[in-house]
């Protein structure tokens, strides 16, 4: 069996903890085989919607700075693990942003699916369709 | 019913999630500071989140923690225990938000 | 009855995150349900071990101890606990240390989840 | 030398320490000469602003519930150091409480002084007159 | 040459603050001024040794050890501490532990105050 | 100048603390998430903090951080390091306020 998780974020990184946490959960969805008998596995959906999309920002160097992994690097590892990538188009408009100021590919690391600007109907789908809602 | 059990736990919601929520796919449960919101006006309005014709939780455990006494809440609030809300969570809706 | 997941991304004492995860956690026994406790991030503060009880902070040990006494799973992340000093010679007795997809697998069993995000 | 510091609570109690914890420092000007030389101390004046005058409603049952002691008892002891405790009277009334609602005394275990609600002008002199701001 | 306070009653890893408190406090002592770091609340959770450097998360421990020797006087609100599990042989090596009265001690002989809140 | 160093650690605001202090009192610092203040806008507009006359700072290592370069602030931004945030609380401020 096959039972969906919807991981949201919605707040922005760094100040708290939780969207560098959603994305650590969302990728463990890659590992969760060894915990589940044969068949069953958890499929992901992961998606930044309102401030949370301030995540999605390139050129982060919270690296260099502060000496921790920039939300940047996690979100690349996260499109690594080919899990479905969704950001909210309103909400990447309303703060002002363009398609190349987010993070859309992870070529450089050898990931080879993208983010996915939808409308927040999408997202919403997402979310009725999930088995459950991880969502911070 | 597959309806979403979305928890406010702040008295002022910083996005915008509950506007954006289909309509009838959830219902509200007030919790933590979010249930200033069953009780407390602002400037004598209620709280938006009184108005949008969902229905609306109030845990009781955090009203009288906060000093507010059931009596004081809005008519269009339940409030609950946690022992009903356990009910609420395995027979009213299927999933859950916290905000 | 059901088993119910609560995953706890938010700190202890102060924020009283904890304590109302706790409850939900007891409610959810006494009425038959399974239920399993996820501690990740600031939430990993519960899994210590020695925690004093004052007055003026809750003091959530105790309850722990018995909820995994009663048979629920309380399991903390293990980097998340490490990262802040946690290491298992610190945790309370019975409480589980384990990687991100244990609380997905614990999920995937779960007929409800209640996922609290951090502060 | 006097020092003055001025305690000023913004944030609502429980879901987050920072009101429980800025009454603890200010009550803890009581202890501080211990630390300092003859004739040196600090001067407290404790303020609740905003959403932080919800700290000071009546009746809260926090420690029947949660086993924690509650904001209400904090604030009485505070006034039982006899320290200066100002509320805003314009947040208490856009908040629609009356001063019976409001913790304005601690007479119950012996406080002389009270708490008295005041226009913000005055809490704003009062951190202006103040050498260090503890606000949070 | 001024003397600057700063308090902090935010957690560690995650949230930034504390990462951002140590900074200044670096910053401060470089210029030659005096610094106190006082911990309570969550920022308690700085005090504790032992904790284990990962990329994903902020590594405070050296950085406050390198304070600690250089002068600074790094001090942790004892009831906060003992209340989350966090006890003197738990401690940074040099870090101090004490009640709240110290931090206003510190606060009167401060030229400057910089008070970080909680979450 | 015996001025107010107003440190904004948040992006939106939930309190109107900024709005009640006396105009010419105090300095913005914007820090950590305040820092999205000093560039990103809100549908269209820029920050309200940015409009009210006052002198405004961001921390240069929280904005880089963020993914946000000193040359995109706004240019009634003044950009500080740590080192520059130092010498702001010793000689521009008397007294510090975190939001």
């Amino acid at each position: 069996m096959i039972k969906k998780i919807a991981f949201v974020v919605d707040k922005m990184p760094y100040k708290s903890e939780s969207s560098r946490l959603t994305l650590t959960h969302a990728i463990a969805s890659q590992t969760v085989e060894i915990h589940l008998d044969d068949g069953d596995n958890v499929e992901p959906v992961l998606a930044f919607i309102g401030e949370g999309v301030l995540n999605c920002l390139k050129n982060q160097k919270a690296s260099e700075v502060y000496g921790v992994t920039t939300l940047e690097s996690h979100i690349k590892n996260a499109l690594l693990t080919d899990i479905k990538l969704l950001i909210c188009e309103e909400d990447v408009k309303k703060y002002g942003l363009t398609e190349d100021q987010i993070i859309m590919d992870a070529e450089d690391i050898g990931a080879d699916i993208t983010s996915e600007l939808v409308p927040f109907s999408e997202i919403m789908s997402a979310m009725e369709l999930a088995d459950h809602i991880v969502y911070s | 019913m597959a309806k979403i059990g979305v928890f406010l736990s702040q008295h002022r919601n910083s996005n915008d999630t509950l506007d954006r929520l289909s309509k009838g796919s959830f219902d509200v449960v007030l919790v933590q500071n979010g249930v200033y919101c069953a009780a407390i006006k602002e400037n004598g309005q209620s709280s938006p989140v009184l108005g949008r014709g969902t229905k609306v939780y109030a845990m009781s455990e955090d009203l009288v923690s906060r000093g507010i006494e059931p009596s004081q809440v809005a008519s269009n609030v339940t409030v609950v225990n946690f022992d009903g809300l356990v009910d609420l969570i395995f027979n009213e809706f299927t999933k859950t938000i916290w905000l | 009855m059901g088993k119910l997941t609560i995953g706890c991304f938010s700190s202890l004492v102060g924020s009283m995150t904890l304590d109302f995860a706790v409850k939900l956690a007891e409610a959810a026994r006494k009425k038959g349900h399974d239920v399993d406790v996820w501690l990740s991030g600031n939430g990993t503060m519960l899994a210590k071990k020695g925690q004093r009880s004052f007055k003026d902070y809750s003091a959530l040990e105790k309850t722990i101890t018995e909820l995994i006494a009663d048979g629920s799973n309380v399991v903390a992340c293990e980097a998340c606990a490490e990262a802040r000093g946690i290491h298992k010679e610190d945790l309370i007795s019975g409480l589980g240390i384990k990687s991100a997809d244990w609380y997905l697998a614990s999920c995937f069993s779960a007929d409800r989840v209640v996922h609290i995000g951090g502060e």
